[in-house]
């Protein structure tokens, strides 16, 4: 900013201010809980009203690639969060390693929900499908929401990975280092959340019986 | 210190169209916000007296049906998504937070920008119905399924119109509680903010946190719509009522989005004009945080009708009342202020008297609706239709225009005639009562709303009520060409503190120069309505 | 333009060791081997199952919140507006849900 | 307002004055109030203003008068509502159903009419049914409302204090046609009601068809004369080549009983072009085969 007077404003929005960009980040958070929150609601409503379809349609996906993307999610979670440590230590290195794990068991994630999904497909269980739309009342409801709930979060994985790779540039760079590290901070931020949805999404659909 | 010739202000500093949609200043981010409301609204405002004229007699006056139900519906979209949720919070709000809080800009301007051309992608999609697919969605501005999934309008462009209007809403507000919480001046603490920074703060956490809800909720709808898949479809195991508990989650707080902001300017104006300090500072201030709260669970009294059980019938009629009392708090101590005050009464106090009698009579027609048994009756009646009417335009539209009125001189550093000001005040006073008063009669006679046409019985009501809207309409065009022409006008320029005001704002130039101010401000001494300890501010 | 007002946020930072990450991801994977063996061989507990199911999710939640997006360090702010968040939702999902048990 | 034509009626408006009156009460004093303090303390007769912070008194007082008095008002609308739900023993009951754009009332002896016809004085429970979209059903005159959500069975009941025919509204935004969607309860003593219950209901020389169409408002949306409304007129359709659109591709059908059939059945399967999609409802669950039957032979005979 070029001011044309000679002071400097006790506070100014145009100053670097982590502790803002922190903050900001934790709102929009927020805002992404609420709108998976709605889905939530919407999913016990419907689990309340279709109790016996529910259960019969949760037998129909598969609890161990379920539990083996959860596992794959938790990992990453930790790498993510260990890249930071990393960078905080100045160990650029290290931090860039963690970060291309994360990224990977991004896409082993997306992987195992793209088998997933495609032999639901295969089924015919996809939305607007014949088959689905023949299915009895509320295993439809299941099955459309899984695929809302989960398509949505693996959008979220997908956009996740895109800052992922953002950093790890930066990383590299050294524009994200010891004192400066708001971004890999924000990115670590945003990839726990996508897994905080996934540890509810993962016992929701997949595990109760 | 410097002097104030080498201080451009924000308008001479850059030249050029995209000096103006690419701006990073906010304060130029509000005027961006405020022309492309103002037109919006003149648009929402046509539509709305389509309908009056529609609704003169009894009978077909001149649209069709299917017509006049895209118009209204249209017309709420417009107004409560493109005008009166973003109108002072993204205007004046934008305008003046940081220049309140004594800083130059807010914290996450790109971000501020951004939330700017989010809003006008949004507003050209739901413009966009007029012209695209089967012509604009005719289905209220509630989206209320399984009629929405059926009708052949454009459903889906209008509710992914929506989706993005919220998206922006949530960016304004996610900027100003940053801001609110990381740039306020040193020794202002939170109890030392003005009560227009309180209102945005408690505003912002409801768009922050109320308006996702409703954005998946419509994308819901959208993908019921493409995917052909019945979420609320009562043959697969859906539920529409389902759609309406969600929906209302978001759309009841988002009411008080429209009305808190408008508590604040209130409490701006109230003071400068008694020249005295608010009575009731932290009341009131506590007061907005109580209403953003208490007001997330009371959005089942919107539904009192639609088969909920008795207990929630009960706890949310319960709930509703007690909303009440925060506002009831405030409106005493509005009242208090002016107590032993040296009142001056100009154009800006007359639309806060006004929105006081206004927004009293809105709130209370609320009230009405509040209560279970009257509320089976008036519910989807033009008596709701007269009562946010009353609280939208005659409180938050008057405080609006108000606030227009007050900060003008600081905006343009210019002043309007304000004998003239004072008439189209007068006329839009009188034109607002005659149109929305009826609308109250018309309810308890029984008429609903979203009636294209209407018994012979509520014609009376109806017509006053469409003269009313010509009067409202006369007043309108004064107030606006006066506040046009006191821009052209040859008016002297004003000086810094035109109002006498106390608030960090009047201590800069007018215009503010880009970096908000010229000299260090300074807060005054015991909280920011001091009047006893007003800095001396020389020109 | 450097700002003399505001903390460097350096002086205060607590950086989690590494240690801390892998007991934290320890803890974690335990609370999902007690979820599914609850689920696959617990079946019988019908209501209760998904009563358990989503408290340990909670409890996962709330130490992914807590030690891997740093609450515990933070500003107590932070924790405040997570709470307040929490109970936010909590009272919408009530609230509905008292309406579609009394139906 | 209305006349009271019901006993809900006094507890509706009885709420409606209590808290009328405290508003009113209220708007006067603040208005008043506030306009004398613009008065007193104009600038010229004040011409230096007190600074007065606030006052904890008044805040308690101001805090509690309301809080109290919206309780007031919170009871009084509860005991209004409260006899809405609660139904006694032996009411007559009656089914209306709603769909775009009409009323519809099935008796319990299988009587079918356009509108309600009920007795003075005895209760008299309406189980409201949607057949498509949300609807409401609104007596003013009773202070009642209460919505039809399709999949959802919801009621309301009324015992009524007064002769007369009343209209009957429907209050929830349906589509094109809502503010045509009226009808009316006729209130008749016991007398004249059982004789109307009595009095043949059949319209002898009327076409069955046409009774069906009638019933099931079809003529809502088809006229019989040529006119478009909202689906095409049934006027010469029998044997006409048409071009409707399945699937999302055109193809050209010539309308016989099969095709009638399944348009009443599974309207969206071949929807008309130019027309629609998803307004019209299926009457797979409404219709028997025979009663289609009639429909069609009618049909032939618009010409
Ligand atoms: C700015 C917007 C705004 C505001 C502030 C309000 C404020 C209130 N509203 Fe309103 N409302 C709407 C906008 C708003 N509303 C809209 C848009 C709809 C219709 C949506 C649709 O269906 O399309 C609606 C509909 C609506 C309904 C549903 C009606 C129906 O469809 O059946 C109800 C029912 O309870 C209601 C109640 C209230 C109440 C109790 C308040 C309270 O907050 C009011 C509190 C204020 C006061 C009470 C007055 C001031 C107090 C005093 C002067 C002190 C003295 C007080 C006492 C003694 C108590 N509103
Ligand atoms: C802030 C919100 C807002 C505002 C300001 C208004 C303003 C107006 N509204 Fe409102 N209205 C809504 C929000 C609002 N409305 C909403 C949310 C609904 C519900 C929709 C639904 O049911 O889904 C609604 C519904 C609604 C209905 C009910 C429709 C129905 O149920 O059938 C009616 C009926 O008369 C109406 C009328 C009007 C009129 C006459 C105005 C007046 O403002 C118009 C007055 C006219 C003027 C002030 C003059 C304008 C001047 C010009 C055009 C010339 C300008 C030229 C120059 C300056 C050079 N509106
Ligand atoms: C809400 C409005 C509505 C109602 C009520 C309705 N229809 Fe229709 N109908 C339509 C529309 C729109 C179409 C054209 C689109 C389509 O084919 O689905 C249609 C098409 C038809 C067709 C095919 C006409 C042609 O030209 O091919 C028949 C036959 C028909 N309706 C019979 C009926 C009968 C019988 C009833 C009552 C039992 C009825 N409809 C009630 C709206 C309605
Ligand atoms: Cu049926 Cu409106
Ligand atoms: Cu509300």
């Amino acid at each position: 900013m070029e001011h044309t007077s000679g002071f400097v404003l006790p506070n100014s929005g145009h100053s670097r201010d982590d502790e803002a960009s922190k903050l900001g980040m934790w709102l929009f958070l927020f805002t992404e809980l609420l709108l998976f929150g709605g889905l939530f609601i919407v999913y016990m409503v419907y689990r309340m009203l279709n109790h016996e379809s529910f259960l019969l349609s949760s037998f129909e996906l598969n609890v161990g690639l379920g539990s083996f993307n959860t596992v794959v999610l938790l990992v990453s979670s930790m790498t993510i969060a260990m890249a930071i440590t990393a960078v905080q230590k100045g160990e650029q290195q290290k931090a860039v390693r963690l970060l291309v794990t994360t990224l990977a068991l991004s896409f082993v994630f997306l992987v195992v929900k793209y088998f997933e999904w495609s032999a639901k497909i295969h089924h015919g269980l996809f939305p607007g499908m014949d088959y689905y739309n023949g299915l009895p009342k509320g295993e439809s409801l299941f099955f459309f929401l899984y695929f809302i709930m989960t398509g949505l979060h693996a959008l979220h994985i997908i956009i996740g990975a895109v800052i992922i790779a953002v950093v790890i540039a930066r990383t590299r760079k050294g524009l994200v280092n010891k004192d400066k590290y708001a971004l890999a901070e924000n990115a670590g931020l945003y990839w726990h959340l996508v897994d905080l949805i996934w540890i509810y999404l993962f016992p929701l659909f997949y595990l109760i019986h | 210190m410097s002097s104030v010739s080498t201080n451009l202000n924000f308008f001479e500093a850059k030249k050029g169209i995209f000096s103006w949609i690419f701006s990073v200043d906010h304060k130029r981010i509000a005027l961006l916000y405020l022309y492309s409301l103002i037109t919006f609204f003149l648009v929402g405002v046509t539509l709305g007296l389509l309908m009056r004229y529609e609704l003169l007699n009894p009978g077909k006056d001149l649209v069709e049906a299917k017509t006049y139900n895209q118009i209204f519906t249209l017309h709420g979209v417009i107004m409560i998504f493109l005008f009166i949720i973003p109108s002072i919070p993204a205007v004046f709000g934008n305008f003046f937070l940081p220049i309140m809080l004594g800083t130059d800009d807010v914290s996450f301007p790109r971000l501020n920008l951004l939330s700017w051309w989010v809003y006008v992608v949004g507003a050209l999609m739901a413009l966009s119905t007029l012209v695209f697919g089967d012509g604009p969605a005719d289905t209220g501005w509630t989206f209320y399924a399984p009629y929405s999934v059926k009708t052949g309008t454009n459903v889906t462009m209008s509710v992914l119109a929506a989706f993005v209007l919220g998206f922006s809403s949530i960016l304004t507000g996610l900027n100003f509680i940053v801001t609110i919480h990381r740039l306020r001046a040193p020794g202002m603490t939170f109890l030392k903010m003005p009560l227009f920074a309180w209102s945005l703060y408690a505003t912002s956490w409801i768009q922050l946190l109320a308006t996702p809800i409703v954005g998946i909720t419509l994308l819901m709808i959208a993908a019921e719509r493409l995917l052909g898949v019945g979420l609320f479809d009562p043959s697969i195991g859906g539920d529409p009522i389902l759609y309406q508990h969600l929906f209302w989650i978001y759309s009841h707080p988002a009411v008080y989005i429209m009305a808190l902001p408008a508590f604040g300017v209130i409490s701006e104006m109230l003071p400068t004009f008694s020249q005295r300090t608010i009575f009731g500072y932290k009341a009131i201030a506590f007061s907005s945080l109580a209403i953003a709260f208490v007001g997330y669970f009371i959005w089942g009294h919107h539904m009192f009708t639609s088969g909920m059980s008795g207990t929630a019938r009960f706890i949310f009629s319960i709930l509703t009342f007690l909303v009440a009392i925060p506002t009831a708090i405030k409106v005493f101590n509005w009242v208090a202020t002016l107590y032993k005050g040296s009142i001056n009464v100009q154009p800006p106090l007359l639309y806060t008297l006004a929105f006081i009698f206004q927004f009293m009579i809105g709130g209370f027609t609320g009230l009405v609706l509040g209560a279970l048994a009257t509320d089976i009756h008036l519910h989807d009646t033009y008596f709701v239709v007269g009562h946010f009417h009353y609280v939208m335009f005659g409180g938050t539209g008057f405080a609006f225009f108000g606030a227009l009125h007050y900060w003008y001189p600081k905006i343009w550093g210019r002043m309007y005639n304000i004998k003239v000001a004072n008439v189209a005040f007068t006329i839009f006073f009188i034109g607002f009562n005659m149109l929305y008063f009826p609308m109250l009669i018309a309810g308890l006679m029984g008429m609903p709303r979203r009636y294209y046409d209407y018994l012979p019985e509520f014609h009376l009501p109806n017509m006053i009520s469409t003269y009313g809207s010509w009067v409202l309409a006369t007043g309108l065009i004064i107030m606006l060409s006066n506040l046009v022409a006191g821009f052209f006008g040859k008016k002297p320029k004003v000086g810094r503190n035109p109002w006498n005001g106390i608030t960090l704002e009047w201590q800069t130039l007018s215009p503010p120069p880009v970096q908000n101010f010229d000299r260090m401000p300074v807060l005054p001494q015991n909280g920011p309505y001091d009047f006893d300890h007003k800095p001396v501010i020389e020109e | 333009m450097e700002n003399t007002n505001h903390h460097n946020q350096h002086d205060e930072v607590h950086i989690s060791s590494y240690r801390d990450h892998w007991r934290t991801l320890l803890t974690l994977l335990l609370l999902t081997l007690v979820t599914i063996v609850i689920s696959v061989f617990g079946a019988n507990l019908k209501a209760l199952s998904v009563a358990t199911a989503l408290l340990i999710a909670t409890v996962k939640v709330v130490v992914v919140a807590y030690y891997f997006m740093h609450l515990k360090y933070d500003k107590k702010l932070y924790t405040w507006l997570v709470l307040l968040v929490a109970i936010l939702f909590a009272a919408f999902t009530i609230l509905t849900a008292t309406e579609y048990f009394n139906r | 307002m209305r006349e009271q034509a019901s006993t809900f009626a006094q507890g509706v408006d009885f709420s409606l004055y209590v808290i009328a009156g405290i508003s009113v009460f209220f708007l006067v004093g603040i208005t008043v109030v506030m306009l004398f303090f613009v008065f007193r303390y104009n600038k010229k007769r004040n011409p230096v203003a007190t600074n007065i912070e606030g006052s904890h008194k008044m805040e308690v007082l101001w805090t509690a008068i309301p809080t109290l008095l919206v309780m007031v008002m919170f009871y009084y609308g509860w005991m209004g509502y409260k006899p809405l739900r609660n139904v006694p023993a032996g009411a007559l009951e009656v089914t209306a159903y709603g769909q775009m754009w009409k009323f519809t009332f099935e008796y319990p002896d299988g009587r079918i009419t356009d509108s309600l016809v009920v007795p003075l004085g005895k209760p008299v429970k309406v189980n409201l049914v949607s057949r498509d979209v949300l609807h409401s059903f609104f007596i003013p005159s009773f202070r009642m409302k209460e919505d039809m959500v399709p999949g959802k069975n919801n009621f309301l009941w009324f015992e009524t204090t007064q002769k007369g025919r009343f209209d009957v509204l429907c209050a929830e935004y349906c589509g094109q046609l809502h503010s045509y969607m009226l009808s009316s309860v006729t209130v008749l003593d016991q007398h004249d009601y059982e004789k109307w219950l009595t009095s043949s209901a059949s319209v002898a020389d009327e076409h069955p068809g046409l009774s069906l169409l009638k019933q099931n408002a079809c003529l809502t949306c088809h006229s019989q004369d040529g006119s478009k409304i909202i689906g095409p007129s049934f006027k010469g359709i029998f044997g006409k080549t048409e071009t409707v659109v399945t699937d999302d591709a055109e193809r050209e059908i010539v309308i016989d009983e099969a095709y009638i059939s399944r348009s009443i059945r599974q309207p969206n399967a071949d929807v008309v072009k130019g027309y629609m999609k998803g307004l019209m409802v299926s009457y797979e669950t409404v219709l028997s085969e025979e009663q289609i039957g009639h429909i069609t032979d009618y049909i032939k005979t618009l010409k």
